[in-house]
Parts: C-alpha cells; structure tokens; sequence
C-alpha cells in the first residue's frame, strides 16, 4: 500500500494492517515534524508539497525495489502532504517479513530512497518565514541573504 | 501540441523552492524541432532570472520520470523542475 | 516505558505516546507470532512465560544500555506473556531520537538483547503437543525424541 | 533461612523446559555453608534426573540476576534455573 495523503496519519491502523500470520518482524519508520529554533525565532508548522502522481509512482517503485533485494511480505508507505503541526507524523513505513533483517534492512533503505527520489518537498514555516528545506530558499531573513 | 502555425509547447511545473524563485508554478513553453531539456532550461532562466543560482540544484523530469539535460522534450510532454527533495 | 502485560497490545498507543517534538524519527520494532507447519501439524497459538519481575529489571536495562549508546529520547518497550494467536504482536519496541540513525540502530539493539538476556519463554502450541522455543523440549512427538 | 535445626533453605524457581523437565515450578532446597550453585545443581540433578541432558543449555540466576556456578548461595536467596530464553 503506497499512498500520499493529506490529514493525519493514523499510525496503528497502517501498522496493524500489515501483521500477517507467515511473518514474525514488523519493522516500522515513523518521520516526525522536529521542532528547531535559532536565535529569536521558532519552527510553529511544517507544509509538504508533492509532484503527484509522480511521487505515488516512486513510492511503489520502492516498494519494487525492496521486493526484489529483501523477502519481504507487505511494505507499506504513506507520506502525509498539507500543513502537519510539530511532532505530529509525517511519513510511516512499515514492512513485514519473515525475519527481522529484513524487515530492519527494508525499513531503512525506504527512509534513504524516499528523501533521494520521491519528490515531496517540506517548507519549515518560522515565526520569521518559511524556508525551502533542501534549497534554502524562502522569507526568513538567512534564507533571503542566500538569494 | 504542434499548433497551426508550427510551434509546440510543452507544459512545464515547478515545485517548491523553483517555483518561488520563478514566481510561477505552472507555464507553457513553445520549443523547438529537435531541442532538448538544456534548450528548454536556457530559455526558462532567460524568463525567470531567479532561477538561475538554483541550476545546479535541480533536477528534472520528463512525463514524470528523471531525465538529463540531453533529453528531448516534445509537444505535448509535462516538464517539471525538481528542487532537492525533502520529504520523509 | 517497560512493561510485561498481559492481554493484547495497542500497538498505535504504545508508538503514539512516544512521538516528540524535538525528535524526528520513530523507529519500532514488532515481533508477531509466525503460523508454522509441518507434515501433519500446525502451530495453533503460542504462550509466553515470564520469570519476573527479573524481566521487567532486564528491560530497564537494556534502555539504559541504549541511553548510554546513542541519542534518544524514548524507549518503549512492551512484551505481552500468556497465550498470544498467530499473527499477534508479542513485543512492541518504540524508539525516538531526533536523528533516524540512532533510532534505527537503537530499536534493532532492543530486539537483539531481549533474545539474549531478558527472561521470557516462548511456547508453541501445535495440534500435536507443544514446543518450548529454543529447548525444543515438550510433548510434541519430535520434541519427545529429544528427550 | 536457617532453621533451629541449621539446616538452610534456597527457592529455587524453574522456568519453561526446565520447569517441564523436573516436573516442578518451585521448590526449597537444603544447602550447607559455603554451597555454590554448581553444588545446588548437583543436588537437584539428583533429585530430578530429567534436567541433566539440559545442563549445558541452562543459565542461572541468584536474586534475578544471571550469575556462574561458581557464585555462592545464602539462605533466604532465590535461585532460578532459566533455559535459553525466547522471548521476542
């Protein structure tokens, strides 16, 4: 199941659908909005933007990869889109297998390809103004001298 | 599509940081026979100047998968101009 | 968060209470009871014993050891005991750290220590007899000839 | 405890395969001044045969936490007898 979404992720129904009785692992990665703060200013929101249907398609075809290098039974991913407040989630992976090294080793390498390939972009919104995570670009004051 | 008058567009998107510094997330662009991604990205710096210092940084797909800057686009295909993705 | 319980695990409240602001990722770790089968016989449920409260202090433990290896900010761990169908969470591991890595890392080292020193047992109950895990002693007939 | 009589008990808790193998989940054993658990072992082999092919499989634990055979055993100590755990 590979799915972009916009509102909150209900973490422990993604989870449970994926238990399966010809697996023992379950191994999960939940990305999770940080807060940051510098000196006189705070990170209050973070807003992802995706180039849909692109970003369902790379999502999949993580899956695929994952598929072909790992014995893996379901892998699941669903990236949340829109505003998400802080320490709200963002993106949950989940992957069940037989053995857990493969659940582990799978969980992690879709972590890795999502921020490589998937193109969902994350735009911190400061109390200063926002920033472009990745291109720091936007209109807080650091991110404007970059211009 | 190849209009009456010969010239063809392609759709081009930009996303995120790209589209703030073109100050457009979405446009057409006439091109012509035979040119390639570096052509089309030539003539959008040329439009949207604010792109420029962010070249380096791109990345670029053609009907919704990467491509290089040799690729040929042609009527009727949907560009788009990827900055750094960050999501997870 | 350590605990033994009985009953059920709540795998989305068990993660879900682990999601902080200042940390980005959340990696867990779920361990489900895995159908099994042989000429003749099948795994119909399994029972998990526990010597506690050893096996509450060896949880403990193992999140200290994790404190003292890597930069997280929660550790949760659950393991149900009695009789648990297959395809049911037995154990649940939480971790939060600001930096994937460490949560990665830190949630495998989890699973791999519970097998080593926690003091927990696992009993498969076939439609033949039953198995203890790991001493493959018990009434199943396989298991009698190892007597 | 010491009793009048000097005698002096241990609880000794088997788990698992090894509660299965004695055919006992607990019971208190005699042990004189300066026993060891290889010595609390020796007796309870005695007494229960059915755990000795599990010898090398076993770890032990005195007062919930793992401890060697050579480790000495009080009055009023819990012993444990833990085959390899399987938890997970």
């Amino acid at each position: 199941m590979f799915a972009i979404v916009e509102g909150p992720l209900v973490v422990g129904e993604i989870i449970s659908g994926a238990f399966r009785p010809d697996c023992g692992a379950v191994a999960t990665f939940i990305g999770t909005t940080r807060e940051d703060a510098t000196e006189g200013a705070r990170v209050e929101y973070l807003e992802y933007e995706a180039y849909r249907p692109m970003a369902d398609r790379k999502l999949a075809e993580i899956g695929r990869e994952i598929a072909e290098r790992w014995d893996v039974r379901e892998v699941r991913i669903v990236h949340r889109i829109g505003r998400v407040g802080l320490g709200e989630p963002s993106v949950v992976i989940v992957v069940a297998a037989p053995r857990r090294g493969a659940a582990f080793e799978a969980s992690r390498y879709a972590i890795e390809r999502i921020k490589q390939v998937v193109p969902i972009w994350k735009r911190e919104v400061w109390s200063d103004g926002y920033v472009w995570v990745g291109s720091q670009v936007g209109t807080r004051p650091a991110a404007r001298a970059l211009r | 599509m190849s209009g009456m008058n010969g010239t063809r567009a392609v759709r081009v998107l930009l996303f995120g940081a790209a589209a703030d510094q073109a100050g457009a997330r979405e446009l057409e662009l006439q091109v012509r026979d035979g040119a390639t991604l570096g052509d089309l990205w030539n003539e959008l710096t040329g439009r949207y100047p604010g792109l420029t210092p962010m070249g380096d940084t791109l990345a670029f797909a053609v009907n919704q998968e990467y491509a290089g800057m040799e690729r040929r686009v042609s009527p009727g295909d949907e560009v788009a101009i990827l900055p750094p993705v960050s999501g997870g």
